[in-house]
């Protein structure tokens, strides 16, 4: 395999590995909503990788031109960035209640206050 | 003809490449977030413009060049309000800009 | 090229992660986005890269601020713990790297991928759709299905920030639902 | 030429996202990343002709357009905290 | 609608070009990049720059609920609706073959449809989300509800 | 009718009957009145098909299949029989006891207790006549969990704990180890149905025989053998009808039963024998003979002796079955009616002895006899048919069981069987010498009083009278049990 | 209802300009989405003299091509002092008074100073005064010179 | 149009149109109405399916009339059926009883939306149930989600908020692994079509790809599945959950995510011969087996009575892990039996509690003091989905626990059998704490005023009841479809 290849997959295993690490050893709401999304992105960016063909371009039908990239992992991945960007919307939302019930979204400060309500 | 439109074109791309590079250069370099805005300023306006009109020269298809001015119309329009919005809000911050005296310089009673 | 664009990806991900002033990781939060549609377009995928240009530009930024105006937006430092969640994310992390020891090369058009599901759509959706927009295609008729559902996940996904922000009806103000 | 321009554009970028992370303000980052916008804005042009296919000026174009509306946001919210105001029939928070 | 004036001008400038390029997006999406998806954020991301600088009342008062919840429900229904009226025409689910004269005829009908709806759910749904966060009162206290 | 009708009536009458008695919560009368109907109506559809059964008929009714080749499915063979006559029988004995004895001891919830007394009795009908070892499995669930209520009817906290333990012990046995014993005999048989000679024969090492044994015997709680037996004394907190239920109508009976049903019908004698599989289970039994019986010799409290007293007299049943005998497995059946009939006597006494002098220990029961000559006759009646002294069934099935033993040469249990009937008479006999013979202690809190109230003296004369008559006309359980060993 | 016209026609003509096809459905869903954004821009209020600033058309031009020769001096001003000395600027803050009576006049003048590089206005009172921030006294006195202010004055008719 | 050939799409198709149809109307009674009408037309529809696909096998049905691998496929056999049964007989039977729950615990201005939410959901399952493509599972997974984070996020307490913050954050991640466990997979064989991967994986098989494609899936779907130990999200997000979200979801969400990974996991991957080289079967084995004790263990000790059922769903995922564990048909059936059985006994437990919620405003266990003789239809239903709960016979728990007997002793793993028991017996004691305090503990003040709950939700939950002890009693209809279900899954499984 070639270096420029890997480095692509090298990217895709460290946003990931950020992200995912954010989400568990981070504990800000926010900051877990910002992890989550780096670590989607991660995967945007492996289906994406896998469908480039070198010296393809676009796959939008045009004269002339012979090859084109898959387009499917792109049908694929618009989908996932909808997903994704919904999911946080809905994140975020829970954040907001959360700050309004409990007026933290520090994790650590969430569960001393549930402690104090009993398991 | 084509010689010398390419050659037009390949020099107004290569200033306008520069002019981004210098604003950039300004971005990194001056002292605060005012001064800065000047150098984000040259990006928005003569870089975008020259690398755009290099591209337009390069270009027969007409879509495309419509397009390209497009781009730099509103690139014209959002850039001095963008940087208008973030003077003011910086300014109501509190935020003071650095000065050659090195006093600051307070926002009631700029030196006129 | 990709290379370049992949690193500032890398680098202002990190930072985003990084910075413990909400309000900063917002933005920079931007930069990323920014760099993942030049990164897209780099690798010939248009519509994804619109769509993140859509997206980052109009609409994540705005939503991440949205939020902050009711949280603190300074994360507080958090006592460095969590062994098992590095352990966790290096394992996922490795299982990742394994994965690719036996992957096609990047870009080969001999890569499986390129040569099952996808060939119709690149040899007969003119004929049998006739857009020129491949994705497009198979995104709204092949796999228009899945279209149906992202829509639906999109709905859903307001409909729950409704239920879960919005002011009730008989509340006070003109609107929230 | 193209190439390089693309190049110099990456730099470019690279240069505004060192001043992203150094800051020191919260509007250095700001600037820094609007520009970082307008750059990537013109490579995607760029790119467009580089691989002969002028469909990505549509994709510069949408940041052309809405690229500010982030900035906007931003500088709305380091004023009022808030992006909705007026919520109600106050004349407070109006940019 | 006295906002500060140099955001104002541009703003109502732009918002125009904005939306129309909205528009555009949704009926090109067949030629180049773009679709409904697409152009439903940018068209919402129009009124939400409004929003921004005229508040979010005034924004609400011309994107009034009930247009977003028939925008948002409509949209979803119209993606469904062209499936189902695939099945009535002698076809599948979401077979637009049968739609038009000609098989590409029918899809072409198909595709342009599920792409209206996709674009008016998503541009009522991103608007609703966006007018909920910021329409929200800060002062809802600790304990809230 | 038919026999396929009545043997459905043999479930479906208790059932039934309990509409009617929770109808009828608010008549207490009305609600007893039909308790004894049902209870009659049972007997009279067990007596019929005793009848038939024998003349020789062996009915078998398949319900429908449950799990894929899997039925509920009744048969009748002797032995279910014999045990289905006994149960139904003490039912209408228990019933006229329990009227006497839960008005005079104002007991609450009247009517939870009747109904679930008679599903109790549904259960035990089911065990008794199942034709297959699932069909019995569901009933002997059915049956623990029915009598939870009964055992727990007080609602107390020692109540509730008994509860506890009762439930504990037999859902976790069968579940544990019945269950899992039947799963591995459907795998390995590929059939449930009981069959004379067993259904396991040729078709498991001895190995895997000898260890599905073990994991049966463990698997009946309900034989109260140790170290699985704790259950039994608590469960004394429940009302004495209830003990009665628990010691001889139903649920002892319904494990030992189980134990001989699967030793004769599922593993087949021939082939435990030819393993020497049981012969651990004679020690195990034995010694929950012996020392059960030298508990009981050290409880005060009346119930609590009884209690042990019972867990000894199981294991009986248990160490008859493990000898292998014919006599002997002859005898288990012979043991279970005549402890059914020895053993509520006892209870019922005792019940007595406590609703009418609220006494509960053996120490405060001094010069009682003269106060309750009729209990207290029944109560010596029952004590020598526990020891085995004639003229009652005690003597009838240790005879049998001695015989076996003897027979085969089993000096264990022969040996368990002698000692213990020395001790069963340590812990009886001074009871009822002190009951006639020794005076009243003056111990403060005795009142004037005399028998309990009449349905349950009659109740216990009826048993009482049946331990003998057991012993004096013994044709019809011989014949029974004799049946079991293919002897008729 | 002229400015609305007129806006319809801008909006369509920029659909025709983008589009590149001209099949009759697709044009047809041009005006249709003109309209409807017609419509929408009413609704905003954005359909008035300063969101549709129709009578600037012709004299705007002028101004442009001037602004842009400004915009290109400027740059190449702010581009030595980078190059030269980063440091060595002495930005300040000062206020200029904007002559035009309408808002959308100031509103031009403001923007053309921020779009020239060197100067960033940074602040617009009622009363039209200007807050710039000048990166250099170079860039700070072609404010303040008024040439500006009397083109863009000129442009809204005022003087 | 001939309406059966279209019922897998429009068993889908329909719950997601009346969403908005419910949302644009805002009639909180109508939105009920809708949810009632369409959850049980959904009912007819699933049986109907399986009635078909049990008499003249799979269906096949492309969406879009594209053939697949292009298109999307529906394919219909006897596990989807089965699962569409499932999924749309709870949903019927708790859009019964959804009305005086939800006047009760939600606000009347969010109702509408509830419903909403709750048919997206229902949607989103019974797509994830009948799709036959792997990414278009994806997209209904996350309908199904993103309104179960809802459906969660709406209950009163505020910590049903942290509990559906938490849910949607590994939610996701589970989501996401998926989706990267498919993409490796789509990359070594350029399919996403489920049948058109178990026929092209093979030959990759040995590329540690699609190896790790294995091993991601697993994981993500062990996430949405709740097992242990990546069950975390659960007890909470049960335990907090409006009363009928949590009756819903337990009878539906990791059911059809064990379906997943049953299609997923054995389905595409089972002919790579990759499950035993990987030990898959002995991990799971190992995991079922600690996952039953630990969920019971916990249960028992849980104050919260929704908390503590929720930590038995983690036991009896285990239950169900353990049958599919063994590989075999008897196992699988027994695992795939589970999940129906399972659905109904658990989904009855909490309406029952749905119930109590209702009049005594707690399901803390010390909040149902006395309550036995107060509410005695509800209770008595608690204590017969109870029974069932612990494999009592003549309760589809009974069958259950046969079957997975069975399945162990046949595959010779006698010790494994033993702990299924004796983690059962765990079943005893957290179920009879509950009977304890309703019969046994004096009634405080707080329940001495305490009334039966009203028929509509009594009634459902008595339905469910009685299918609990109908299919105990005769289990040879579901064990039939079960067996015909696991023989088609474990006939693709190489040695
Ligand atoms: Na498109
Ligand atoms: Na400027």
């Amino acid at each position: 395999m070639e270096i420029p290849g890997l480095i692509n997959y090298w990217a895709v295993v460290v946003l990931m590995m950020a992200g995912l690490y954010t989400v568990v050893a981070r504990g800000n709401l926010v900051k877990k909503i910002i992890g989550l999304n780096v670590f989607q992105i991660s995967v945007f960016v492996l289906y994406i990788t896998m469908g480039k063909i070198t010296g393809g371009t676009a796959p939008i039908l045009a004269e002339g031109i012979r090859t084109y990239s898959n387009p499917l992992p792109h049908v694929l991945i618009l989908t996932a960035i909808v997903v994704g960007v919904a999911t946080t919307a809905l994140g975020l939302a829970l954040v907001v209640r959360i700050q309004e019930a409990y007026g933290t979204i520090e994790e650590d400060e969430l569960a001393e206050r549930e402690a104090e309500e009993g398991a | 003809m084509g010689a010398v439109l390419d050659l037009l074109s390949w020099a107004s791309i290569l200033s306008g490449a520069l002019f981004i590079f210098i604003g950039t250069l300004g971005l990194l370099r001056l002292p605060d977030v005012f001064s800065r805005m000047h150098g984000a300023g040259m990006t928005d306006t003569l870089g975008a413009g020259l690398l755009v009109l290099g591209m337009l020269l390069q270009t027969t298809d007409w879509l495309v060049a419509i397009k390209l001015v497009m781009i730099v119309a509103f690139l014209a329009f959002t850039s001095p309000t963008t940087s208008h919005a973030l003077a003011r809000a910086a300014l109501k911050s509190g935020l003071m800009p650095w000065t050659r005296a090195g006093r600051e310089v307070s926002k009631e009673n700029p030196p006129s | 090229m990709d290379i370049g664009l992949l690193g500032m990806m890398v680098v202002s991900a990190l930072a985003v992660l990084w910075l413990r002033n909400l309000f900063a990781a917002a933005m920079l939060s931007g930069a990323y986005s920014l760099a993942a549609a030049a990164l897209y377009v780099v690798l010939d995928a248009v519509d994804v890269a619109f769509t993140e240009a859509a997206v980052g530009a109009g609409v994540a930024t705005v939503l991440m601020l949205g939020t902050l105006t009711f949280t603190p937006h300074v994360e507080r430092p958090s006592n460095g713990r969590s062994l098992l969640g590095l352990a966790v994310v290096v394992a996922t992390g490795a299982l990742l790297v394994y994965a690719t020891f036996d992957m096609p090369e990047f870009g080969d058009p001999d890569a499986p991928i390129h040569h099952h599901v996808v060939q119709r759509y690149l040899e007969d959706s003119s004929s049998e759709i006739g857009l020129p927009n491949v994705v497009t295609s198979v995104l709204a008729s092949y796999r228009g299905y899945d279209t149906l559902g992202e829509t639906t996940v999109i709905f859903t996904a307001a409909l729950g920030v409704l239920a879960l922000l919005g002011r009730g009806r008989n509340s006070r103000g003109k609107d929230g639902k | 030429m193209f190439a390089a321009a693309a190049v110099a554009l990456l730099v470019t970028m690279a240069m505004a996202l060192v001043r992203a992370l150094l800051g020191p303000s919260i509007y250095d980052r700001i600037l820094a990343v609007n520009a970082f916008g307008t750059k990537t804005l013109l490579l995607i042009a760029v790119l467009g002709f580089l691989a002969e296919r002028p469909d990505f000026l549509d994709i510069a174009l949408v940041y052309a357009l809405i690229n500010f509306i982030g900035t906007v946001a931003v500088t709305k919210y380091s004023e009022y905290s808030h992006l909705g105001h007026p919520v109600g029939d106050d004349a407070r928070g109006e940019l | 609608m006295r906002a500060k004036p140099v955001l104002r001008v541009s703003a109502k400038l732009l918002i125009p070009f904005i939306l129309l390029f909205a528009l555009y997006v949704q009926f090109h999406g067949d030629f180049g990049p773009g679709g409904g998806f697409q152009a439903g954020v940018i068209f919402a991301a129009g009124f939400i720059l409004y929003a921004l600088i005229f508040g979010v009342s005034n924004a609400q008062a011309a994107l009034p609920p009930a247009s977003r919840r028939w925008l948002m429900g409509g949209g979803v229904l119209l993606y469904a609706g062209v499936g189902v009226a695939g099945m009535l025409a002698g076809g599948n689910y979401l077979d637009y073959s049968v739609l038009g004269e000609t098989p590409t005829g029918g899809q072409h009908l198909g595709v342009f449809l599920v792409e209206l709806g996709v674009g008016m759910n998503v541009f009522a749904s991103v608007a609703t989300i966006f007018f909920v966060f910021a329409g929200r009162d800060v002062r809802r206290g600790e304990g809230g509800r | 009718m038919n026999e396929t009708t009545l043997v459905l009536l043999a479930i479906l009458v208790p059932l039934i009957g309990v509409v009617p008695i929770v109808l009828a919560d608010r008549l207490p009368n009305l609600r007893e009145a039909f308790s004894l109907i049902t209870a009659g109506l049972l007997f009279a559809v067990v007596f019929s098909l005793w009848r038939l059964v024998d003349q020789g008929a062996r009915p078998e009714v398949v319900v429908g299949e449950m799990l894929p080749g899997l039925p509920i499915a009744f048969s009748v063979e002797p032995l279910g029989m014999l045990f289905a006559l006994i149960a139904s029988f003490l039912w209408i004995v228990t019933t006229i006891y329990a009227i006497g004895y839960m008005r005079g001891h104002h007991e609450k919830h009247q009517t939870r207790f009747y109904a679930f007394f008679a599903v109790a009795i549904a259960s035990t009908m089911g065990i008794a006549l199942a034709g297959n070892m699932l069909t019995l499995f569901i009933f002997y669930e059915a049956l623990t969990i029915s009598t939870f209520p009964l055992v727990t009817h007080a609602g107390t906290e020692q109540a509730k704990r008994a509860g506890r333990l009762y439930l504990g012990l037999l859902l976790g046995t069968s579940i544990v180890f019945q269950l899992l014993a039947i799963i591995a005999t459907w795998i390995i048989a590929g059939t449930l149905t009981f069959a004379d000679g067993g259904i396991l024969a040729g078709k498991a090492s001895d190995t895997v025989v000898a260890v599905l044994f073990a994991i049966y015997v463990f698997g009946i709680g309900k034989i109260a053998i140790m170290p699985f037996h704790r259950w039994l004394p608590a469960a004394m907190v429940a009302p004495t009808p209830v003990s009665a239920l628990l010691h001889a109508v139903a649920v002892v009976k319904a494990g030992v039963f189980t134990v001989v049903k699967v030793t004769v019908y599922v593993f087949g004698v021939d082939l435990l024998v030819g393993i020497d599989g049981a012969v651990w289970l004679q020690w195990l039994a034995a010694f929950t003979i012996i020392a059960a019986s030298i508990v009981a010799l050290t409880k005060d409290n009346l119930k609590a002796r009884l209690a042990y007293s019972t867990i000894s007299q199981l294991s009986y049943v248990v160490l008859a079955t493990a000898v292998l005998a014919p006599q002997s497995v002859m005898g288990a059946a012979l043991h279970i009616a005549a402890h059914a009939f020895g053993k509520i006597t006892l209870f019922f006494a005792a019940g007595a002895i406590m609703v009418a002098s609220h006494k509960t220990e053996v120490s405060q029961l001094a010069g009682i006899g003269r106060r309750m000559p009729w209990t207290m006759t029944a109560f010596a009646i029952g004590a020598l048919s526990m020891i085995g002294v004639p003229p009652t069934a005690g003597f009838v099935s240790k005879w049998y069981i001695l015989q076996g033993a003897l027979d085969a040469g089993q000096i264990v249990a022969v040996a368990t069987v002698v000692i213990s009937t020395l001790l069963n008479a340590g812990y009886f006999l001074p009871i009822v010498y002190a009951a006639f013979f020794r005076k009243e202690t003056a111990d403060g809190h005795h009142h004037e009083h005399g028998e309990a109230p009449w349905p349950s003296v009659l109740a216990l004369v009826v048993t009482a009278t049946g331990t003998v008559i057991l012993f004096l006309a013994p044709g019809a359980m011989l014949e029974l049990a004799g049946a079991v060993i293919g002897r008729s | 209802m002229g400015r609305a016209l007129s806006l319809f026609m801008v909006l369509f003509g920029f659909w025709l300009l983008m589009s590149g096809h001209f099949e009759a459905w697709l044009v047809a869903l041009g005006g249709a989405s003109a309209v409807l954004v017609v419509v929408i821009a009413r609704r905003l209020e954005a359909v008035d003299h300063e969101g549709h600033p129709l009578h600037l058309a012709w004299k705007g031009m002028a101004y442009w091509l001037w602004l842009l020769v400004e915009i290109v001096k400027s740059n190449i001003d702010v581009a030595r002092v980078i190059l030269a000395s980063p440091a060595g600027v002495s930005p300040s803050l000062f206020r200029v008074k904007a002559s035009q009576k309408d808002e959308l006049g100031r509103v031009i003048y403001a923007n053309s100073i921020t779009l020239t590089p060197g100067t960033v206005t940074a602040g617009m009172e009622p009363d039209g005064t200007l807050l710039v921030h000048a990166l250099t006294e170079g860039s700070r006195a072609s404010v303040e010179s008024g040439d500006m202010d009397r083109r863009v004055s000129r442009l809204m008719g005022e003087s | 149009m001939r309406l059966v050939e279209h019922l897998p799409a429009l068993l889908v198709v329909v719950p997601l149109m009346a969403a908005p149809v419910c949302f644009v109307m805002r009639r909180p009674v109508a939105a009920w109405g809708i949810s009632l009408l369409v959850s049980w037309s959904c009912l007819a529809m699933a049986v109907g399916l399986l009635a078909l696909v049990m008499q003249g096998g799979p269906i096949s049905y492309l969406l879009g009339g594209w053939a697949a691998p292009w298109g999307i496929e529906y394919r219909v056999d006897a596990l989807d059926a089965f699962v569409l049964v499932i999924v749309a007989a709870i949903g019927a039977i708790v859009a019964l009883a959804a009305k005086r729950s939800v006047e009760h615990e939600i606000p009347e201005e969010r109702r509408y939306l509830f419903y909403a939410m709750f048919l997206l959901c229902l949607c989103g399952l019974l797509g994830m149930a009948i799709t036959g493509d792997a990414f278009n599972l994806f997209v209904f997974l996350e309908i199904s989600s993103l309104s179960t984070y809802v459906l969660v996020g709406l209950g009163r307490d505020r910590r049903a908020l942290t509990a559906a913050f938490r849910y949607l954050v590994i939610g996701t991640i589970g989501a996401t692994f998926y989706v990267i466990g498919i993409g490796l997979a789509y990359m070594m064989t350029g399919t996403l079509n489920m049948a058109d991967l178990a026929v092209r994986l093979p030959d990759v098989a040995h590329t540690t790809t699609v190896q790790a494609a294995l091993a991601f899936l697993v994981i993500g779907i062990g996430i949405k599945m709740a097992a242990f130990p990546l069950h975390l999200w659960l007890p909470n997000a049960y335990a907090y959950a409006p009363s009928i979200s949590t009756a819903f979801l337990a009878g539906t969400a990791t059911k059809v995510s064990v379906y997943v990974f049953l299609r997923v996991v054995l389905g595409m991957f089972g002919g790579t011969g990759l499950l035993k080289a990987a030990a898959v079967p002995d991990l799971l084995m190992v995991i079922a087996l600690i996952g039953m004790f630990v969920g019971s263990a916990v249960a028992i000790w849980q104050a919260d009575l929704k908390r503590s059922f929720a930590y038995s769903s983690v036991a009896q995922i285990g239950y169900i892990l353990f049958g599919v564990s063994l590989l075999s048909t008897t196992g699988l059936a027994a695992g795939i039996v589970h999940l129906f059985n399972h659905a109904l006994m658990k989904t009855a437990i909490f309406l029952a509690l749905t119930a109590v919620f209702m009049r005594t405003g707690s399901v803390r266990i010390d909040a149902l003091a006395g309550i036995g003789r107060r509410m005695p239809l509800t209770m008595v239903a608690f204590l017969v989905a109870g029974l069932s709960l612990i494999g009592v016979p003549l309760t589809v728990g009974f069958v259950s626990k046969w079957y997975l007997i069975q399945a162990a002793v046949e595959a010779g793993v006698w010790p494994a059998a033993v702990l299924v028991l004796l983690s059962s017996l765990l079943a005893v004691v957290y179920v009879w704490r509950v009977v304890e305090v309703a019969w046994f503990h004096k009634a405080t003040e707080a329940t001495m005023k305490v009334t039966e709950a009203p028929l509509t939700v009594v009634v459902p939950t008595w339905v469910l009841c009685a299918a609990v002890v109908w299919f105990g009693l005769d289990a040879t209809g579901t064990m039939a479809v079960a067996r015909t279900a696991a023989s088609f899954l474990s006939q693709g499984i190489a040695p």
